[in-house]
């Protein structure tokens, strides 16, 4: 053998020591001030909604449980709406709703925007010319217009506003998508992998796949704070949640006309939305800076 | 439009990376690329229409009218629409910039004796303009987006305050005439970034 | 003649997150008035961030700890790394040729522009003396019809001829010292035999003192006088050429010129590789950082730290404890 | 001249290539860009045969046309008594578990997200060579001991390895299958100088331990090529100018084009350098979407009359075994 590998040579390696992607993450999620509060806050936000009805004091649909537009107190910290029903339980119900439309608009958008990505990005040909034509004919459409405008013709309600949004952002995943498959594509493990005769799927599964999933987690992050603030312009414009069900957006809309008499009733679902936005913007960024690897070595 | 002020707001930002000007804007774009656009009018509106009186609150009179309360008018609408595009322009130019500084040709640049000054103005600058440009593009998007609420929080008689108003009205026809009108404006504007990317851009040129 | 570039003791290490790498630890070289002489290592071995520190252009996390640069008898680590002395000698008197001539200039610059940029800020050329100097430079280094190219850019030329435009431009203001660092390895062997023929007879020309960093033993042979051998961090073997040729005395410089093909190799000639791998210099022991590799090491090796150069015959120097006495062939 | 009991592997007929240059939304064909433009060799059954050419010359094209990459314009490429320009996808499976590659980069020949030991197994697993876990394992220690590595890294993932094991483990993982043919693209050019002679020995073992093993070594560097080659044929825009065996071409080169191709490579001897004749190429190698008219290095030859312009030379035997293309020898 040509190569014997001594004891010397594990302290000698050509190839510097990795620090692994756990320790990058935790170093930039604990290190660095703003990622480590977004993250603090996003966990939270996701607690609340998930133990909504243990963390509400109140029904956040009972009507008059205190005069209407009450001000902050011990009682309803902070305060009651035009009908009286307390606010911070409307707040805590309202994540779930903020929470639910992102989550499920993101795996459905992600979903059908990475295939039609993929598709397009590894065939190439006329797939690749259909697909991103269609794509970039939806895409000179404003994001919240197509929202707007889909939601109207499919009617109200959450679960059309669901489709709405995943439709808008559909696009954006199959081009991100359809780039990196294109740039990947091009590695050599993925000319030998269809050179030893293995099929398309195989290669697309095993190879293409887990090298954009990072890039792809980022961007699922992001989206989520973006999502949180369409699905909130939505409902703040009287598209989305039907009464009586608590939605950030509608909420500020409710306050908007009372701003004088109660600020606090259109101020607080704001700061719900903007900390929720701010957070995922923030672990998202963390995210890719933490993985991304021209940053390997600098951080 | 308020993209010029965004771009060049983002410049500034950039440039002064790492000193000071970097730690105070930073935090604040990302401040901006969180808040929602309504609720900052909402904001504004509190503060300086109705606790301050500075501004009117709402409303849309024509600059032939009355120039000056014109002017007054527009204010809010025009900061609210507007921050969207400064932040995430400061965020683009800035990683932009960073990115380009890496670059050979920067080195080289550095190599030839040149000041700091030089460097970036003559050798960074254009090339870390490139990616911001394309991302311009979707901020036009994104303001017509905004425009839709800024227009229903202000009550501004515009093209999204009349797409809202028809679509809760089920006035399809109009539905279809203002989408027209809006993705025609936004196909020219991407004809127009094409075509600045194409004089920024010497390895891309139209046959 | 005299000495026009003295780098003694140079340190300069990068603190990365996976820890402090010393990329050059403790270099010595010195070059003369009109001498080409050559910096030999594989990569890693610290030879390119060696050129950067002369120039004071190496990147945070790197950062040059101690050491002096010696020109005209002026400490050029004394300025600041942008200070307008340090500005001043940049180009003028100390200029540099890159590896990757497809990246090494600007995209969106015409050659022209990139080329008169230099003769502005040094030579107080003005723009129109400026633009007829680069017509007659870039007759000088070989590119066809440089009256018309001019206003090209980069992207329309090929990797050699932006070669040719780097050497144009290093030796636009007729610099003391030319530091090329792998010139032309990115390049294809015919180009390659052009632009160092090219580079060596407009060095003589100007009387410019050239250094070749490089990895290709072959180019060292064919045109430095003398040369440095460094292996992680370190110059391991210097002397000249004909002499480190003729009697290698360092076992690495030994196994370097056994391990390689040559042209005139007789048939059945068996390769001799250098077993390991090239060290990381991340954590190095305090020992000569070749052992590990070393086919000839003996227990003082493992015992004492790295050896300091040690004067063998006249102008040789080696820094080893066993020093080989056998022929490279 | 092939000897009646030698068995040839690969025969490759007249191959052409010809890549469409489209212009325009409409895709109109404007140009054809003539990669491989009649080629024509073969190759014997545990030979090696060096390709060697500067970038843009069509080796790369070649081997990526006898692995069936790119499908070619015309010709035939016989692998195994087969054509394999006219097998259908299906029975392609079945050739290609008989061929491999060896890419020059092995940073991205590996997929990083997936063991070392998975990477080797990954041809054999995509031929359902084996049926449990076990005897895939089995294998994949038989050939990490191969290739000289330690199998306790079996489960190591490829950032964790340095540029030269990471060349043994694609070896290791080209040899899975056992095939008959190995297109080694440039393996070596993207390693360490000492390290390629640890990769160039280890494929001259192999092909001396395995039977019937046969390389298509493609590389830039002559010397390399010559080394491990049992002959070369030499290209120059998508054609094969001179081909024979490798001790012959550097005692007797006959292509003007393959003289100044040695004559450009250094010799690692600074006293054999003294004594060469220097042949400096003039230009640059023309566009392959415009070659020059007839021979086409004429343009650039030393040798060039007017008649070379008027036909393209054939490639004829000058006895010996050697053949070359050009009208002066």
């Amino acid at each position: 053998m040509i190569n014997k590998q001594t004891t010397e040579e594990v302290v000698f390696t050509e190839a510097p020591p990795q620090v692994s992607e756990w320790r990058r993450l935790r170093r930039v999620f604990l290190g660095r001030t703003s990622v480590a509060v977004g993250a603090a806050i996003m966990v939270l936000v996701l607690l609340t909604a998930l133990f909504a009805p243990l963390l509400a004091p109140h029904d956040p649909y009972l009507v008059g449980t205190t005069s209407p537009l009450a001000q902050p107190s011990r009682e309803h910290l902070l305060g009651s709406d035009t009908l009286g029903r307390d606010t911070l339980s409307r707040l805590i119900y309202g994540s779930r709703t903020a929470l639910m439309v992102g989550f499920v608009t993101v795996t459905i958008a992600a979903v059908i925007g990475v295939t039609l990505g993929l598709i397009a990005g590894y065939l190439g040909g006329i797939p690749y010319t259909l697909i991103m034509r269609i794509i970039d004919t939806i895409m000179c459409f404003p994001m919240l217009l197509l929202a707007l405008v889909i939601a109207a013709i499919l009617g109200g309600g959450l679960q059309n506003v669901i489709i709405a949004l995943s439709f808008a952002m559909i696009p954006g995943y199959a081009r991100v998508t359809c780039a990196m498959t294109l740039s990947v594509r091009e590695n050599d493990y993925v000319i030998a992998s269809q050179l030893m005769g293995a099929s398309d799927g195989y290669t697309v599964i095993r190879h293409i796949l887990p090298n954009i999933m990072q890039p792809l987690l980022v961007m699922v992050t992001m989206q989520l704070g973006s999502l949180i603030l369409a699905e909130a312009s939505l409902s703040f414009l009287g598209i989305g949640i039907e009464p009586p069900g608590a939605a950030w957006g509608a909420m500020v809309s409710d306050g908007y006309r009372y701003l004088l008499k109660s600020p606090i009733l259109s101020f607080a679902p704001g700061v719900a939305i903007m900390l929720t936005v701010f957070a995922f913007n923030m672990v998202g960024d963390g995210l890719r800076d933490a993985l991304d690897p021209r940053l390997r070595g600098l951080l | 439009m308020s993209v010029t002020v965004g771009l060049s707001v983002g410049i500034i930002a950039a440039i002064r990376r790492n000193r000071w000007p970097d730690k105070v804007f930073t935090p604040l774009t990302y401040l901006g690329t969180t808040i929602p656009t309504f609720w900052l009018g909402i904001l504004l509106i509190y503060v300086f229409g109705l606790r301050l009186g500075w501004l009117p609150i709402a409303g849309y009179t024509s600059p032939t009218k009355d120039f000056f309360f014109s002017i007054r008018q527009t204010v809010m609408p025009v900061i609210c629409l507007s921050l969207f595009g400064i932040a995430s322009s400061a965020r683009q130019m800035r990683s932009s910039m960073l990115e380009v500084i890496q670059q050979d040709y920067i080195r080289t640049a550095w190599a030839k004796g040149l000041s700091e000054r030089e460097v970036i103005q003559k050798h960074a600058l254009k090339n870390s303009l490139l990616p911001v440009i394309t991302i311009m593009g979707f901020q036009l998007r994104m303001i017509f987006g905004g425009s839709v609420i800024v227009e229903t929080i202000f009550a501004i008689p515009g093209m999204g305050s009349l797409l809202v108003s028809s679509i809760f009205g089920q006035d399809y026809v109009v539905v279809q005439a203002v989408t027209l009108v809006i993705a025609i404006i936004v196909l020219l504007v991407n004809v127009v970034v094409d075509i600045s990317y194409g004089l920024l851009d010497p390895r891309i040129r139209y046959d | 003649m005299a000495e026009i570039l003295q780098v003694n003791n140079l340190v300069t290490q990068f603190n990365t997150e996976a820890g402090l790498v010393k990329a050059v630890d403790g270099l010595s070289f010195h070059i003369k008035e009109q001498e080409i002489i050559s910096i030999v290592g594989e990569s890693g071995c610290g030879k390119s961030v060696s050129c950067l520190s002369v120039m004071q252009l190496v990147r945070p996390p790197g950062k040059i700890v101690e050491g002096e640069v010696l020109f005209q008898d002026k400490n050029l680590l004394e300025y600041e790394a942008n200070d307008s002395e340090m500005r001043a000698i940049r180009g003028a008197d100390i200029a540099m040729i890159f590896q990757e001539p497809m990246t090494s200039l600007n995209p969106v610059l015409t050659i022209g522009h990139q080329l008169s940029e230099m003769l502005i800020k040094h030579e107080n050329f003005s723009k129109e003396d400026a633009l007829k100097r680069v017509v007659e430079l870039m007759e000088l280094v070989g590119i066809p019809d440089a009256e018309n190219r001019v206003n090209a850019y980069p992207h329309q030329f090929s990797g050699g001829m932006r070669q040719r435009v780097m050497i144009a431009m290093a030796l636009s203001c007729n610099p003391k010292v030319l530091i090329a660092d792998e010139p032309t390895t990115a390049l294809d062997v015919t180009t390659q035999a052009q632009l160092l023929k090219l580079m060596t007879d407009l060095v003589q020309r100007l009387h410019t003192s050239l250094i070749i960093v490089t990895h290709n033993l072959g180019l060292v042979a064919r045109y430095a006088e003398r040369i440095y051998v460094m292996y992680a961090g370190r110059v391991i073997e210097s002397g000249t050429t004909k002499e480190i040729f003729a009697n290698p005395r360092h076992p690495y410089t030994l196994g370097l010129l056994r391990c390689v093909p040559r042209l005139d190799d007789e048939e059945g000639r068996k390769l001799e590789p250098i077993d390991g791998l090239p060290p990381n210099l991340i954590n190095m022991p305090p020992t000569c950082a070749f052992m590990p590799r070393c086919s000839r090491k003996q227990d003082v090796c493992r015992r004492e730290p790295w050896p300091a150069l040690e004067e063998v015959s006249e102008g040789h120097f080696v820094s080893c404890y066993v020093k080989s006495q056998e022929k490279a062939r | 001249m092939i000897g009646m009991t030698e068995q040839v592997i690969l025969q490759v007929k007249d191959l052409k290539l010809h890549f469409p240059v489209t212009k325009g939304l409409l895709r109109k064909k404007v140009a054809d860009v003539k990669a491989v433009d009649g080629v024509t060799f073969d190759l014997i059954k545990n030979e090696t045969l060096g390709l060697v050419g500067e970038s843009g010359c069509g080796k790369t094209t070649i081997g990526r046309c006898i692995l069936r990459h790119y499908q070619p314009t015309s010709g035939q490429i016989i692998f195994d008594g087969e054509d394999i320009t006219k097998t259908s996808r299906n029975d392609l499976r079945k050739t290609r578990k008989k061929m491999a590659i060896i890419f020059q980069d092995p940073y991205s020949s590996m997929n990083p997200r997936t063991s070392a030991g998975t990477i080797v197994a990954e041809p054999m697993r995509i031929h359902k060579m084996y049926n449990s876990n076990a005897e895939y394992n089995n294998r994949v220690i038989e050939l990490f001991k191969m290739v000289g590595l330690d199998p306790s890294m079996i489960g190591r993932y490829p950032h964790e390895f340095s540029g030269g094991q990471r060349q043994r483990i694609v070896v290791a993982r080209a040899l899975a299958c056992e095939p008959d043919l190995i297109v080694c693209d440039e393996p070596i050019s993207a390693l360490d100088v000492s390290i390629q002679a640890q990769i160039i020995n280890l494929l001259k073992e192999l092909q001396q331990s395995i039977d019937g093993l046969s390389y298509l070594f493609i590389a830039h560097d002559l010397s390399v090529v010559r080394h491990v080659s049992d002959r070369v044929a030499v290209m120059y825009l998508g054609r094969i100018v001179e081909i024979t065996r490798s001790h012959a071409l550097y005692k007797n080169p006959l292509h003007p084009y393959t003289r100044s191709l040695l004559s450009a490579i250094p010799i690692p001897d600074p006293f054999v350098e003294e004594m060469r004749e220097e042949i400096i190429l003039e230009g640059e190698v023309p566009s392959p979407l415009n070659p020059p008219a007839g021979c086409s290095f004429h343009p650039r030859c030393f040798m060039a009359t007017p008649d070379c312009a008027k036909g393209v030379p054939p490639l004829r035997d000058v006895g010996d075994d050697h053949k070359v293309a050009c009208f002066r020898v």
